[in-house]
Order: structure tokens, then sequence, then C-alpha cells
């Protein structure tokens, strides 16, 4: 709290009645009294604080407007206490930069969602976007700016006045001897800021700028430049591809635009409309992909390169089908078939028929081979074959997009690697850094620790002081996004615009006002001329570069609010792309040495995980509880190794508690080696062990330090580029061993009547195959009378992907507490919606089914019946209610829960001890106290607000007008929620449709939840 | 230890021997009263009385920081804290069976144990009544499980097993404290005839003013066989209640209709081998070997041996069944039961159950103190481990294997267990230093008989048959 | 059946004889009657069968009590479940019926012997005029091992000479009369 | 005859008593009467009672949103900057409202986190304010008069006839 009433300052500069919101947050902030801590923050705080705040909202009207900001359409109601505020902006947390509205209530984002109108993530947003509003309320977020010893990496309270200061001298030094200056930053999706930037750096003459992400796309961009004359990445579309071949990319999981890419996809998973996209996974690891393909292909990753291009061989050498020059026919020789079938341990045939099945498909089929998939010696290859495939089999112009490329990633591994040695050699005289972390995220051979030190005057633009802070000279604190100005062009043509939702929490400013005011210091530039904040630097380039674009007929400030409202402003759109021709000088261009794998070495994958991605937001705890969607472990990375491998390396893995225990193996890749746990993980290659990046961080807070262990140390850096995969790692078993916090028991169904699934081709014969549901059961009593709503969900597995994102919705929906690891090991998380992952068929090459797993709200609920208390009990809307403040907490409920999702406070979570967190909290979900049970209400404050906003339009609810926090999140619209009375609901639709069923049907239990069979694109029966 | 038998001409046991007068029949029982108490006394009263100081500061503790302490999970929300519940309740019930059942039976041998039997039931009761109350999440809520008026216009669930729990466990107690009172009334006016100062005062009080008229009697004989009458069903329903807890949920391995006869049998059986247990150390410490002779120990152990046999009949056809039904979760529950990480607590079970009682095949056993001894506490753990068995193994695999699970104690579970021992043996120690441990009107009664049948003339002088 | 003899101040109350056995109390009571002497009691430390017959003591009346108590809780029990549950706030819990009579059996039973057993109780003490701590003590071996037969004064028709005499003549090892 | 049978109720008297006892101790407590001093003596007689001045004048919230609210002290001075500025009382707030401080008023009436309570909807509803809040129009000192307890809310939702459900009040 002080450290707002420290800095009045701060909070005088606050806007008018619009801004009104901010203010009360930070009056709230103010007012909080120790004993109010005591309990349930949520309620409490507010209505003491709703005169408070009111009060000072009068006082607001005094002050001259100053900015204003506009409340998204949505959200009817005007800013009083007690109802919601909405803004449209963008997502900052990677550089997808998807759509999302900002809930707020009394000033305090609480919920961030997809936006549905945005052209590229269309409502979804993924578990990484909506956990990034913990990272507002950090608490170990620097309060201010500070100045670090480099010596010591301790870092001290300084003020903008001192630091900026000394980043003039510097810079103007720099400037003056014509030394160079570079700016370090990742991906930057923003036009505005990109122009920014260009201003900033010609303020100082030779100097540049260089970009860079951990998790690259360079091996991608590069490759297009060779194959189609020109560096982008372009737009894929899956849901034009009948058949989809991911070589080693994840593009449900973590690849480039998730959120867009499953959308797409589950456009074409849907049986129900007739044709269904075949998935073809070639991949070493069991990828998030993997799991929804309908065929896998497990491969090393340095065989990856040689089966694509044997597939080409196949189309265009051995049975020519598909053009290709001389040189394409020249470069594809040393590839046929059989070869590379031996060399990678593949069944004869395999090759051959994937080659069909594309051509087959062929303008209607998708190559996607993942930018890191391969190791650095040939990441660009394989893109290249890639390409060389797409464009031989006509996909090029239709599933891939060159027209109107993703904007979404441009780092460059070789511009990265070069500074690196430009520092070394003292070529670089002051580095800024922006938004990336290299310290943490390049390999340790790489040395970039080293070269900093010949830099003469490093200032990192961060958050905190991080790895790389700690080698600066002063970290500038940057806001959170979701307290700052910017714009974003995640695509071509699309615009979105990211407004602030609350005034900064502490005395922090955006790395653009940081450039800006930085760009004056030499008061020549083209900086000195534009006045103000990046706020009006951000609207000026709107009235001058995009409003005439957009040739609206509006005047310019109604175009502005029009756009503030929307959040996103789509121009051309899409348009048919144009294919372009496909060089194949690129192919011999490519100087592969075909390394061959030794057997006695194992290749490391460094996979980004879904929930750590890079270890950007390593200190949220939500993402670090959130377990991985294959190997359902939290709070670790692992080494993850084949069931085979374990058995020759002798380790193995209990799962006889919720402790999953297991051997502590050590991987040695030469110039680096980790101890990490091993978990046996099922259809993995036996030649491979998979460790995750993101975690091992040492200066990202109290939450994620020494979380793991940093798998970038492992990473390796040849030929210019950042190799993640296929670096042969020798692995030894040291003995000791390690609990893994796993949240699921058991990985089979044990063939119990949980997961129904049939192949396509037998649903095409009869809709019902493989759903075993018997219909009606005969019950002892009349069923009880449900006039009005009946609420009901279904979810369909076909849609699932198991990207985890209701889970994160649902936790920052219903203020669900994070219990920490050594609670998880006890089997304590909280999670009302889990997703329960099964594999079937043998452990070698499993099939994998996700499936979220919430309170079925069954309508003979066994939990209800045992309730002493009548703390549990039917609502006459079909709800399964759970009364907190009734409930003794005799745990019976879910003693009798057939689906144990019901979850209980084994301790008091509910007394958060940073206050800044508790800012997070949804006001209309009261937060539970030790000793009571809590379950999935259905989103019952939502299911209140639908019928409340109904009723104050005098108009009955509409199917879509509620919608629970999970489907929203849902990029894949598995989910989906409504009124089984009302005839016309898409959920009375789906639940009589032929796939229907539901989980333990036998026991009667008569869920409100629907589930729907799982169907894979195969030919055979399901093992 | 080896005592002569008292029987008579032909060779029939008596219950006691026919040379004791009425005077010695009070001066003995009520000597440990009226003496100061023993070493050994103190030696088991401070010990429990330690055990019990931790327990209570184990529920303190429990109740500041939330019951996360205990080794519970989700999916295993019950665990030492039901079984504990379950396995006191059982105890009590040898006392209400001896008291109750074996009276209306005219079984005259219990007259000799009766009375410390149901001072165990109450105290047992009085233990188990502990555990639901602290294995809420909110103890101090818990008083929302009785249907009082209030402000909440709010009853209670009476379609939960834990209010039909509330209900059986007070009223058995209530009962079993009404029966118990009922025996002492003339006790406690004998002890007051013989007693002065305060504790003369002290005795008058707790008689009522009993004299034993002829008038009274004829109303005391007929209450005290209505309130066995009552216990009898009553102490049926109790452990037939407490096996609802389980057979009326859904659970594999809980939802059983063999439990009610199955718990009430285990039940007798436990609360026996706690009898047997008792006496041995009492009819020790207290010097009462004549009253309660080898020959009704030997008794007891015949019960023990019979219901430990239906015992290891339920667990036989519980398995049968679960095989035989074809239900893959049921099946799969027994089988991991056998089988699986908790199969150690199965087997204890079993071998201490069924396989150990066996012994009483024998009569030298049956009547061996130290055989007697061990195996009645064999019996008690198994029957500890029996509730574990069922309750912790069905919860930690049911139905969906994602939620699968294991449980592990902590230090404060094993706390509440021997916390629990201390606190029932703190009471039955103070009981046996404050109250006749043996009902001395009955006993009179026997006495007569034993005379009649002995052929004594009640002034005549007297002389020793040997077996 | 209230000890009303005791209630009237009165010089003497009765006369009391004491024996060793209770034969011979049994003995000794069975004439009592024949001799024409009224309201009898005997004293004895434990219930000695055939003695109430002898002094023609009516048989207990409590166990009715127990029966029409027990009747009465259980028909009590029930009513309150319903009540609660279907009449005065009906909940649907679980989709069962708001009266689920099998579920409600239990309770039913349990406060029938509830009040049952509590009421016998009870109905022991007050017939027996319990508690009561104003009678004095006739001789503190009657709870021991003492047999005491007890005839009172019966008013106007009142002999001692007549109820001396006629202990006396029976067995007893002590006759005493009582005054108060 | 009389003192036994009075004997004889005795243990039920007792009973009788711990019980009352008990419901008494853990349900009566109620904060009814509770009426603590302002930092500004506002009285509600004088604006709701003799002025009549409409509740919704100033707690215009509660027509619209969940909370009442204590109105906002520019509320206040739209008479104040002209009315009554001689008294100590308005000089007071005027300064506070000048320097953009709020009043903190020391809360009356309020419910437990767990209950969910929209004034919008009973507003809506046509229910006086007195219902719950008594008659404030004559009260100098704001005071409690309901004992908002649970049963209070459900005896008046029995009678009209209002919805019953838990997840109406508690979620």
């Amino acid at each position: 709290m002080s450290h707002v009433t420290d800095r009045p300052k701060h909070w005088t500069t606050l806007p008018d009645l619009a801004g009104a919101p901010e203010v009360e947050a930070l009056r709230q902030r103010e007012f909080l009294t120790p004993s109010e801590e005591a309990e349930h923050p949520s309620r409490r705080d507010f209505l003491k604080l709703v005169g408070a705040g009111a009060a000072f909202l009068a006082a607001g009207c005094a002050r001259k407007p100053v900015e204003k900001i506009i409340p998204y359409v949505k959200a009817p109601e005007e800013s009083s206490p007690g109802n919601a505020v909405w803004y449209a902006s963008t997502c900052e947390e990677c550089p997808a930069a998807c759509g999302i509205l900002i809930k707020t209530r009394e000033g305090r984002p609480i919920k961030l969602e997809g936006n549905a109108d945005h052209p590229v993530s269309r409502g979804g947003l993924c578990a990484r976007g909506q956990a990034s509003l913990l990272n507002l309320y950090d608490p170990d977020r620097l309060r201010g700016p500070v100045t670090v010893d480099r010596a010591t990496g301790k870092s001290q309270a300084s003020t903008w006045g001192a630091v900026d200061k000394r980043a003039s001298v510097a810079l103007k030094g720099a400037r003056d001897r014509g030394a160079k200056v570079v700016l370090l930053t990742g991906t930057l999706v923003s036009p505005t800021t990109q122009a920014l930037v260009g201003q900033f750096l010609a303020e100082y003459p030779g100097s540049e700028h260089v970009v860079y992400d951990a998790v690259s796309t360079d091996a991608l961009a590069k490759a297009q430049e060779l194959s189609y004359g020109a560096r982008a990445v372009p737009r894929y579309r899956f849901e034009k591809a009948d058949v989809l071949v991911t070589l080693g990319a994840d593009p449900l999981g973590t690849f480039l635009s998730p959120v867009e890419f499953a959308r797409d996809f589950a456009k074409r998973r849907r049986p129900e409309l007739g044709a269904m996209s075949r998935v073809i996974a070639i991949e070493p690891i069991l990828s998030l992909t993997g799991t929804n393909s309908d065929q896998r292909i497990i491969a090393r990753p340095e065989h990856l390169f040689p089966i694509a291009m044997a597939v080409a061989h196949e189309l265009i050498v051995r049975s020519p089908r598909a053009p290709g020059d001389a040189a394409v026919v020249a470069a594809l020789q040393p590839y046929p078939a059989v070869t590379v079938e031996s060399e990678a341990g593949l069944d004869p045939g395999t090759i051959a028929a994937l080659a069909d099945e594309l051509w087959l498909a062929r303008g209607k089929s998708l190559v996607l081979a993942g930018p890191q998939a391969a190791p650095a010696s040939q990441a660009v290859a394989l893109q290249v074959a890639a390409n060389l495939l797409n464009s031989a089999l006509g996909n090029e112009g239709v599933t891939v997009d060159g027209t109107t490329p993703s904007l979404q990633a441009a780092g460059s591994d070789e511009a990265m690697l070069a500074l690196v040695e430009r520092m070394r050699a003292g070529e670089v005289a002051a580095l800024v850094v922006a938004g990336v972390n290299p310290a943490y995220t390049l390999p340790a051979a790489v040395g970039f620790a080293d070269a900093s030190k010949r830099v003469p005057f490093i200032a990192s633009l961060a958050d905190r002081v991080d790895e790389t802070g700690r080698l600066a000279d002063l970290v500038a604190p940057t806001t959170h996004y979701l307290e700052s100005w910017n714009d974003h062009e995640p695509r071509r043509g699309v615009l979105s615009l990211t407004q602030p939702a609350i005034a900064p929490l502490y005395d922090v400013r955006s790395m653009q006002d940081t450039m800006i005011s930085w760009g004056r210091f030499t008061g020549k530039g083209p900086l000195a001329a534009t006045a103000g904040t990046y706020h009006e630097y951000l609207r000026e380039r709107w009235r001058t570069q995009v409003y005439p674009a957009a040739d609206a007929a509006a005047p310019f400030d109604l175009f502005w609010e029009g756009s503030l409202r929307t959040g996103v402003l789509a121009s051309g759109g899409d348009g048919a792309a144009s294919p372009r021709a496909f060089r194949s000088a690129s192919l011999a261009s490519l100087s592969v040495t075909a390394k061959r794998p030794d057997e006695g070495s194992v290749s490391l994958v460094l996979y980004t995980p879904v929930s750590m991605y890079d270890g950007r937001s390593a200190n949220n705890a939500w993402l670090q509880e959130l377990p991985d969607p294959v190997s359902k472990v939290c709070w670790e990375n692992y080494a993850a190794v084949s069931p085979a491998t374990a058995k020759r390396l002798n380790v193995t893995q209990s799962v006889d508690s919720p402790a999953m225990h297991g051997d502590v193996i050590t991987v040695d890749v030469g110039h680096a080696r980790v101890d990490l746990p091993v978990v046996i993980q099922p259809g993995l290659h036996d030649h491979v062990v998979a460790v995750a990046i993101g975690y091992g961080r040492t200066a990202v807070g109290r939450v994620g330090d020494k979380i793991g262990q940093n798998g970038f140390a492992l990473a390796e850096a040849t030929g210019g580029r950042v190799g993640l995969t296929g670096i042969p790692a020798r692995l030894t078993k040291t003995g000791r061993r390690a609990p893994l916090a796993s949240v699921q028991g058991h990985q089979y169904t044990e063939h119990r009547p949980i997961i129904f699934e049939t192949t396509f081709s037998e649903y095409q014969r009869d809709p019902a195959a493989g759903n075993e549901s018997n219909g009606h059961l005969p019950t002892m009593w009349t069923r009880h009378k449900y006039p009005g709503h009946k609420w009901g969900m279904t979810i369909d597995l076909n849609s699932c992907i198991g990207c985890a994102a209701c889970m994160i919705a649902c936790q920052a929906e219903n203020n669900i507490p994070v219990v920490g690891k050594s609670l998880v090991l006890r089997g304590r998380e909280m999670a009302w919606i889990r997703i329960d992952r099964y594999y079937s068929g043998e452990p070698e090459a499993p099939e994998v089914v996700h499936q979220a797993m919430l309170c079925q709200h069954c309508e003979n609920a066994p939990c209800e019946t045992v309730c002493p208390v009548l703390a549990t009990v039917h609502s006459s809307e079909g709800l399964n209610i759970q009364v907190y403040n009734r409930c003794v907490g005799t745990r019976y409920c879910s003693n009798n829960c057939p689906y144990k999702v019901r979850r209980f406070n084994w301790f008091d979570y509910s007394d958060v001890k940073e206050k800044s967190l508790r800012l997070v909290l949804n006001p209309d979900v009261t937060v539970r106290t030790k000793g009571v049970m809590e379950k999935c209400t259905f989103c019952i404050q939502r299911i209140r607000d639908g019928k409340e906003r109904a009723k104050a339009l005098g108009v009955p609810v509409k199917d879509g007008d509620i919608v629970t926090a999970c489907q929203q999140s849902c990029p894949t619209e598995a989910i989906i929620f409504g009124d089984m009375n009302d005839p016309n609901s898409r959920v009375a639709a789906k639940r009589k449709d032929a796939r229907g069923y539901h989980v333990l049907e036998d026991l009667n239990t008569q869920p409100s939840i629907t589930y729907q069979t799982k169907v894979r694109n195969r030919e055979e029966a399901p093992a | 230890m080896n005592e002569t038998a008292i029987v008579n001409v032909t060779g029939e046991p008596l219950l006691i021997n026919p040379n004791k007068t009425f005077a010695d029949v009070n001066a003995e029982v009520s000597a440990p009263i009226e003496r100061k108490p023993g070493r050994l006394w103190w030696v088991f009263f401070s010990i429990s009385l330690l055990l019990t100081l931790q327990f209570a500061a184990e529920i303190t503790y429990q109740i500041i920081k939330g019951v996360g302490i205990w080794g519970l999970n989700h999916p295993v929300g019950w665990a030492v804290d039901i079984t504990s519940f379950v396995f006191w309740i059982g105890i009590g019930h040898a006392g209400t069976l001896i008291s109750a059942i074996l009276h209306l039976f005219r079984q005259r041998w219990r007259t000799a144990i009766n009375r410390s039997a149901e001072a165990m039931t109450i105290f047992a009761v009085m233990t188990a009544g502990l555990f639901p109350l602290i294995h809420t999440g909110r103890p101090w809520f818990a008083y929302w499980l009785i249907p009082y008026p209030n402000w909440r216009y709010l009853w209670v669930n009476f379609r939960s097993p834990l209010v039909w729990d509330v209900f059986a466990v007070s009223t058995y107690l209530t009962i079993s404290l009404c029966f118990w009172y009922t025996g002492l009334i003339p006790d406690f006016a004998s002890l007051r005839d013989r007693s002065s100062g305060w504790k003369r005062g002290i005795y008058a009080v707790l008689s009522m003013g009993w004299r034993g008229s002829e008038r009274h009697w004829q109303h005391y004989e007929r209450a005290y066989m209505m309130l066995a009458g009552l216990s009898t069903p009553l102490v049926l329903s109790v452990h037939s209640i407490v096996s609802f807890d389980f057979a009326t949920s859904i659970l594999p391995g809980w939802h059983t209709t063999i439990f009610p006869p199955y718990f009430v049998a285990g039940a007798i059986f436990s609360g026996f081998a706690m009898v047997v247990t008792l006496l041995v150390i009492l009819r020790k410490v207290f010097k009462m070997e004549e009253y309660i002779t080898l020959h009704h120990l030997e008794n007891m152990n015949k019960i023990i041996l019979v219901t430990g046999m239906m015992v290891g009949y339920a667990y036989a056809t519980e398995f049968f069944i679960a095989l035989y039904s074809g239900n893959p979760f049921e099946r799969f529950v027994f089988l991991n039961r056998a089988g699986g990480p908790f199969a150690w607590s199965y087997w204890i079970m079993v071998s201490c159950n069924v396989l150990v009682p066996q012994v009483f095949w024998f009569k030298r056993f049956r009547r061996s103190l130290v055989v007697m001894f061990i195996v009645s506490i064999l019996v008690n753990v198994g029957m500890w481990f029996e509730r574990f068995t069922i309750i912790v193994t069905s919860l930690h695999r049911d139905f969906l294997p994602p939620n699968w699970s294991y449980y592990k104690p902590t230090i404060f579970d094993f706390s509440v267990i021997v916390g629990s021992f201390g606190f029932f043996f703190m009471w039955f120690l103070l009981f046996c230093r404050f109250f006749p441990t043996i009902s001395m009107a009955e006993v009179k009664q026997v006495l007569w008989n034993a005379k009649k049948t002995a052929g004594k003339v009640p002034a005549s002088a007297t002389e020793k048959i040997h077996a | 059946m209230l000890e009303l003899p005791f209630l009237k101040p009165k010089p003497v109350r009765g006369i009391l004889a004491l024996y060793d056995s209770p034969d011979d109390l049994l003995n000794a009571a069975a004439l009592v009657t024949e001799h024409g002497f009224r309201n009898v009691d005997a004293y004895t430390p434990y219930p000695v069968h055939g003695l109430s017959e002898a002094l023609g003591i009516k048989k207990s009346w409590v166990p009715w009590v127990t029966l029409v108590m027990g009747l009465t809780g259980a028909a009590l029990g029930l009513t309150f479940e319903i009540w609660t549950s279907a009449i005065d706030w009906p909940i649907n819990v679980g989709g069962k019926p708001m009266v689920s009579l099998p579920a409600f059996i239990p309770i039913t039973f349990e406060s029938g012997v509830l009040i049952g057993g509590t009421m016998t109780l009870a109905a022991l003490l007050l017939a027996c005029g319990l508690p009561n701590f104003q009678v004095p003590i006739l001789d503190r071996d009657l709870t021991n091992d003492r047999f005491g037969l007890f005839i009172p004064e019966t008013g106007p028709a009142w002999n001692e000479e007549r109820a001396i005499q006629f202990l006396r003549s029976t067995k007893a090892v002590d006759v005493r009369v009582i005054r108060g | 005859m009389s003192d036994r049978s009075s004997k004889a109720v005795i243990p039920l008297l007792i009973f009788a008593f711990l019980g009352v006892g008990a419901w008494a101790f853990f349900d009566t407590f109620s904060n009814v009467g509770y009426a603590p001093k302002q930092p500004i003596p506002f009285s509600h007689k004088l604006h709701a009672g003799t002025r009549k001045i409409p509740c919704l004048y100033c707690h215009s919230n509660a027509e619209r949103a969940r909370h009442a609210t204590v109105p906002a002290m520019n509320v206040c001075m739209n008479c104040h900057l002209v009315a009554r500025t001689d008294r100590p009382a308005i000089q007071q707030i005027t300064a506070l409202y000048q320097a953009g401080k709020p009043v903190e008023w020391i809360r009356v009436h309020r419910l437990p986190d767990y209950v969910y309570f929209s004034h919008r909807w009973h507003v809506a509803k046509g229910i006086a304010c007195q219902t719950c809040h008594g008659q404030v129009q004559n009260m100098d000192v704001i005071q409690q008069v309901a004992s908002l307890k649970m049963g209070f809310c459900i005896s008046c939702h029995r009678q009209n006839g209002a919805s019953q459900e838990c997840n109406t009040c508690h979620m």
C-alpha cells in the first residue's frame, strides 16, 4: 500500500471522471487497514471503500481533464461501484499480440478475455495470456528506477532524474565519440514503437537495433528469404489444410501464434461437417500438436531434414508428380525413401505413404517445420525443404500466405550472436536492452556475461532487475502492458491497440516513454520535436499515418475513439494470397553436413513449454502451478525419456503418491551439464531426452527463482544460429531421487467408461460409433422439475487440444488459490477445472486424449445427499451449488464424488500476504476460507450477471449471453455452455448429438455436462 | 498363570467362591476406592494423561492451522480420523452387549464384568465422539449438524448419514449413561453406608437416597430390564448406522449391503478384545482375580473366536461378491486392497482378525492370560486396520484414474491415534479408582446362588472344594 | 405407591427386623400379610426374588412409560424430519424426493430409543420418589449383608406389641423400634 | 407429592435452559442498536426528515448498482457550496473537499463477504429503504435497527414469495 501514498504526485496526474477507475483503484489500496486484511479481501475491501472512492471521484472533477479513456462498447453500464468496466486492448505476453478485453472492477483489472472482434485471435486467449494479468500485480516488480553495481549485481533505488542523467551522459558521450549505441529488443510487433525506435536510433548515428527472440523463428525467416526472396514469416492457414504435416513444430502449443492456429485447426476437426482434416506429426517428443495428431512418426531431430527431403524425393524424383527442376532433383538425390527410412528407423513405406497422402491433398495441405526443431546446422535446410514441399504441392499461396505475412516474429540469432562478438571486441559503447533477457536465454557457451563487461554503459528496460539487469548499470523500470499505450500489427493489415486499464501501480515508465526521453537528450533529432508522452506520439502517428489510410468518414477523434472501443482496426483483411515462386537455388546453397548421431549418445531436445514459454513470466505463480499439458507435472522442469531409455538407464519413476518420485539423472552436453529428475514420457524417441526451457531462473523473483534448471545453458550456438535441439548429450544416473509435483495419478482409462472414441471412417458410417452411452437409466424416484433455465455444458473431446487456457481462465475468474509445490506434492492442488490426459495403445507410441474435467453438476448429485448441513444442494436451475459459509468441512461430499472435482481448503489460502496480489481478486466471487470445500460453480456470478443484464433490458436471456470463463478462453470452442431447456440453444442441440455421452453414466448421476466422442481421422479402428 | 477353578460337585464352574460372605463382596469391591492407588495405577495413569495432553495440543494446533496438517489429500478425504471414530464406536459395543444382551439372555457370568464393560463403552463413545468433531475443517461450526432452531431458519440434511451418526452416537451415549447409572445406584448406596464424611456426602448424592426398599427394587428391576431391552436394538442400530456412512455412498468398496451386520460383528469382536485387555490388567492391578475369574475370561474368548470367524466370513463374502459381481470398479477395489499399495494394511487386518483368534480353539490358550492378552491386543490392531483398509483403499483409487493417489500419514496423524488411546485409558483408570468396578448388588445374587448350588448354609462353617 | 407414611411426623414410625439371610427374610415376609400387617416393606442389598409377591407389592408400571414414550419419541422424530425437509423449507438435495422416507428411518428409531430410555430412568426416579435425602438410613448394613423387614405404624389400629411379638417369632437377629 | 414432582422436572429445566442458552449464545449476536459517532455530525433527520430530500438523491447508486454507496462529496457540495456555509461542520467538509480529501464515514450496516445483496433489484421491486434501515428520516445519528441476519432476509423473502435458493445470496 504504502508505496502509493508515498508518491501522491503519481495520482495527481490522473484522469478525470472518465478515468475514475484508476483513482478508485489507488484509493482502494490506500485505504486497506490490517483488520480488513484478516479475511476475505474481495468484497470487504471494496465495500469499505466505495464511499471513499466515490468521494475521491468527486475530487477528481476539480482537475483539468488530462486524458480520456473510452470504455468498451460491450459494457453498457457506466462505471458505478459493483459494475465492471471493460477495455479493449492487446496482449503483450508474447509477440502473437492477441486481442483482449480487460475486465476492471473499481479500476482494478481482474480478468483478461479474448477479443472476439480481433481478426487474429478471434476470442480465444491462451493460458499465458490469461495469466499475464497476474504479472501486473507481481510484488517483485520494480517500484522505481534503480542503479546496479555491475560487480555484485546488487541494485540500489534511484530516481528518474538520476537514471536519465546517467543515461544521457553515456548516450551523448557515445554519440559525440561517434561510438556505437545498440538497442536490443525482442520482436517489436508495434509499428509505432518501430517508428519510435527508428527516430531514437536516428539520434545516435552508427547505432543499430538488434532484434532477438529466445524462442526464435530465425531459421524459418531465413529460409523464406532463400526460397522466396523476402525475409518474412508467412501466414499459415490451418483452416484451409486437409492434411497437416508438422516436422517438429508445435503450432497448437507454442509456435508463433497458438491461439490463431488452434482456432483454425479446430475448424477442420468437426466431423459433423462431413470433412475432417488429417494431422500427421513427425517429431522426436510428444508435443501438444502431437497429442492431437491422427498419426505420429517419431524421429530424432537429426532425421527431420532427411525425412522432409525424402518425401520431396518421392514426389519429385522417384515417382515424379510434382514439378522440380534439375537443381531440385540434384539436391534430392541423396535422400531416397529407403535410405532415410532405414537410417531414421521408420517402417518401410512410411515416407511413400506420406508423400501419397500429401499429393492427394495437394493445394490443400500444409507442411510446417519447427524453426528450432532440427539441429542448428540443419535448421535452415529443414525449413527450405518444407518450403520446397509446400511449393511442389501447390500449397504456396493457399495454406502458406506470403502476401499478408505474420509480423509476430522478427528475431535474428545471427544479429544477436554478432552483437555479442562486437561487445566482446569492445565495439559497443552503449547497450540498451529492452524486453529481452539475453543473459538468461543465450547459451552459456556464447558468454554474454563476459562480453557485457566490455560495454561501458548498459541500460536495461525491464520490470525487474533480471539476469541481464544485473549486468547493467541501471534498470529503467517499465510498465506492465495493462498500464501502457501501444499498437500492434501481428499480421500485415491488422492493427490493434493497447490501452492502459489502470494507472501505473509504481513509479515506472513505459519502455517507449523512456526511449522518448532518452531520445531527447541531444535535443537535435526528430524526437526533440515530439513533445509529450508516448500516448501522444501514438495518437499523432495514427492521425498522420493510419487515419488517412483507413479513409474513415468520421473525424479523427471519433475514429480514434472507435478504434479504442473495438481495440482493433483491420484493413485489407483476407484477400486471396498470390503464390510465390520457389527458388531452387536455395536448395543448392544448403551445405548440410548430414551428421550421423552416434548411437551411444542421445539427442537433447530443449522444448518450449506451454506454461513457461521462454521463462519471461517465471515469477507468475499461476503459470508455475499450471501442469504441463502432456506430462502433467508442474513447478519443475525435468528430463523426459522414453520407457525404453529409462530401462536402459535403469531409472524408474514411482507414481504411488501425489508426489511422483523419479530418479535424478545428469544431462551432460559437454560444455554444460545439469541434474534433473527423470520423467518417463511415453511417445518419446528412444534416443532423445527432452528438457523444458524457461526454468532455472535466478533473478526473476521470489516465486520463480531456483525452480528447475536452466535449459538454455545446455543450448549450443553454431553457424551463427542458436540450436535448441539435436544436441548430443550423455545421460548418467546420479542415484538420487527427487519428487515431482504431478497432478495426475494414473495415465490410462483402464477401460472404464470415461473416454469414448472412434475413427472418422467409422463415424461416417455411424455417427454414434464408439459411443457406448446407454441412454436412459431407470430411477427410483420421480425426477425434479426444472421449469425455468437448466444450465448445462458440452465439451467436445475432438476440439479440446489440452492447451489449458481454461484452467488459468477459471483460476483468474474464481479466485482460485495457488498452493505451491510442497502442497501439490501432497495432492492439494485447487484447480476447479483440470485436464485429464489419457494415453492409450502401447507406451512407445501412445494415442492421447485430453478431457477437461470439472464439476458435472449432476442432477442426482451424490455429494449433495451426504452433506449433513445442506452446504451443497441443487438449485432450481440445475446447478449444484456450494455454500461456502455453510460448509463445516466434513469432506464427505468429495469422498462421494465419482469425478473427484471438489477441492478442499486444507489451510487458510485466502490470507494473501502480498497486498498487491489481492487486487487481482474477483469481487463477485467469495474468497474461500480455511476448512471449506469448493468447486466449479458454472461461473454462477456470470450467470447472475447475464440474467441481471437481460432483466435490466427487460428481455429474456438469449443463448450465448452467458459465457463461462473456461468457455470464453477456449481457443477451439470445445466448451459450450447454455440453457438445456432452451430448444434453440447450442447446448441443447449438442446434447442430442449422436456423439454425446456422460462420463460414468451408469452411476445415474445425470450430469449436466455432456462430452462428445473423440474422432480420429484414420482408417483402422481404435486400438 | 494358573488359578484353581471353583466348581461345584458336578464339576460345573461356579462364578464365585461360595465361601465368601456378602460383607466380603462389599469390602473387596470397595477396597480399591478406599485405599490409596498403587504404583502401577499411577504409572498407567500418568502415561495416559501425557498422551491426552499431547492430544489436546495437537487439536489446538490443528484448529489454528487447519486439518491440512494431517496427511489427507485429494482424493483421500478421510483416513485416521474416521478410522479411529469407527474403531472406538466399535469398542463401545461390547459393553452394552455384555450388560444388555447377556442380561436379557440371563447370562449370570456377566455380573462380574458388566460394570467395567459399560464404563468402557461410555469412555469409548466419548473418545469416538471427538473424531467427527475434529475431523471437520471448521470444528467451531460442528454444532450446525444439530437441528436446533436458529436465525438462519435452516435445518440439517436428514438424508446424510453423518446426521444419522449425530443422533445415533448421542443417543447411544445417553442411553449407555442411563443404563450404567441405574446399575450404579445400589452400589453407590452401599458405598455411602460404608463411608463417612465428605465421601459419604458425595455417595449419598450419587445414590440419590437409595435404601434398597423392596418397593424400589420392584421398579428398579423392571426399569433395568426395559433399558436392557432398549439398548439391545440400539447397540445393533448404532454400528449399522456408522456402517451406513460407507454403505450408502456410491464409492466402490464402500457401497456394500453386507456392511451393517459385518460392522456389528466386527464391533463386538473388537469390543470383547478390548474388554479382555482391560480386565486382564484390572484384575491384576486391583486384585479382582476372585471375582473376574478365568472362567469369565474364557467365556469372552469364546465369543472373540466366534465373532472373529464372523468377520472372516464377511471378508470372504465381500471379496467373492466383488469378483463375482462383474462390476469392474468393485473388482478393482478389492484386488487393489489385496495387492495394491495398501496390501500391507489389508493383510495385517486379515491375519490379526481371522488367523490369530483361531488359537482360542484350544482351552489352554483360552485360559492363558498371556495368550489372551496378546491376542486381544492383536485383534484390536487388526480391527483398526480393517477400518483403515475400508476407508483409505477405497478412496485412494476410485472411479477416475487421474485422481488416483496415495496416503501418507504425518506425525499429527499418529498423534491423534495415540492421543485417543490416552484419553480413553485416562477415563477408565479414573473410573477404576473412584467407582465400584464390579456390581456388588448383582454379585451378591450370584453369590447366594453359588452358596445354594454349592450346598452351603449361609451361617454354617465352610470348607474348600477343589476341582 | 409413594411412601406417605414416612411423611407423617410420628413418635413411632414402625418396627424393623434384621435378618442374616434372604431366606429367613422371605419366610418372615410370607407371614406378614396373614398376620394382617399393611404396607410392610423390606430392605435388601440386592433384589430378592419372590419378596414382592410375599409382601403383595403390585407389579411396576414403569415399562408402560418406556413403551409409550418410545413410540412418542419415534413419532416426534419422524414428524420433525418430514416437517423440516418437506414443509418448513423444502430443498432439492441430490434429486431425492423431499420426503425420503428410507433415509428418515434411522433417526426415527434413534429418537424413539432416546426418549424411551431417558423417560424410563425419569419414571424410575419418579416412581421411587428419588432423589430423596430426608429419610434416615434404618441400618447401614441393609446395603451390605443384612436383610430388613419393616412394619410401619398404621394409625389407630396400630399395636406395637403385636408387631414386635410377631417379628421376634421369626428368625430375626435383631428387632428395633424406629422412632422419628 | 408436589416437591417430588418438582424434583423430577429439575433436570428437564436444566436441559431446557442449556438449550436456550446455546441458541442465544450462537445466534442472537447482532449489531442492532449500533450507532457510532460520525466524523461529520450529519443528520438524516434534518435532510431526509425535515428537508424531505429523497434517499436516492444522495444514495443514487442504490438504483443502479449492488451498493447504495455513501454519496460523493460533490453531492454534498451541490447544496453546501451555498447553503449553511456558516456551520462549522459544513466548513469542515468544504475544507476537506477543497483539499480533495474524502470524509471517512464509519460504516453502520454491513453484510458478511459471503452474502450477495443487490440494492438495485430491491429498490426496483419498490422495497422501502426503511424496511431494512429503519426510520432513517427520524434519526439524528444513523443506527442499525434490523438484525440483517439470514432469518431477517428469509422471512421477508418468504412473505413476498421471493427466491429462497441458497445461490440467491451465496455464491
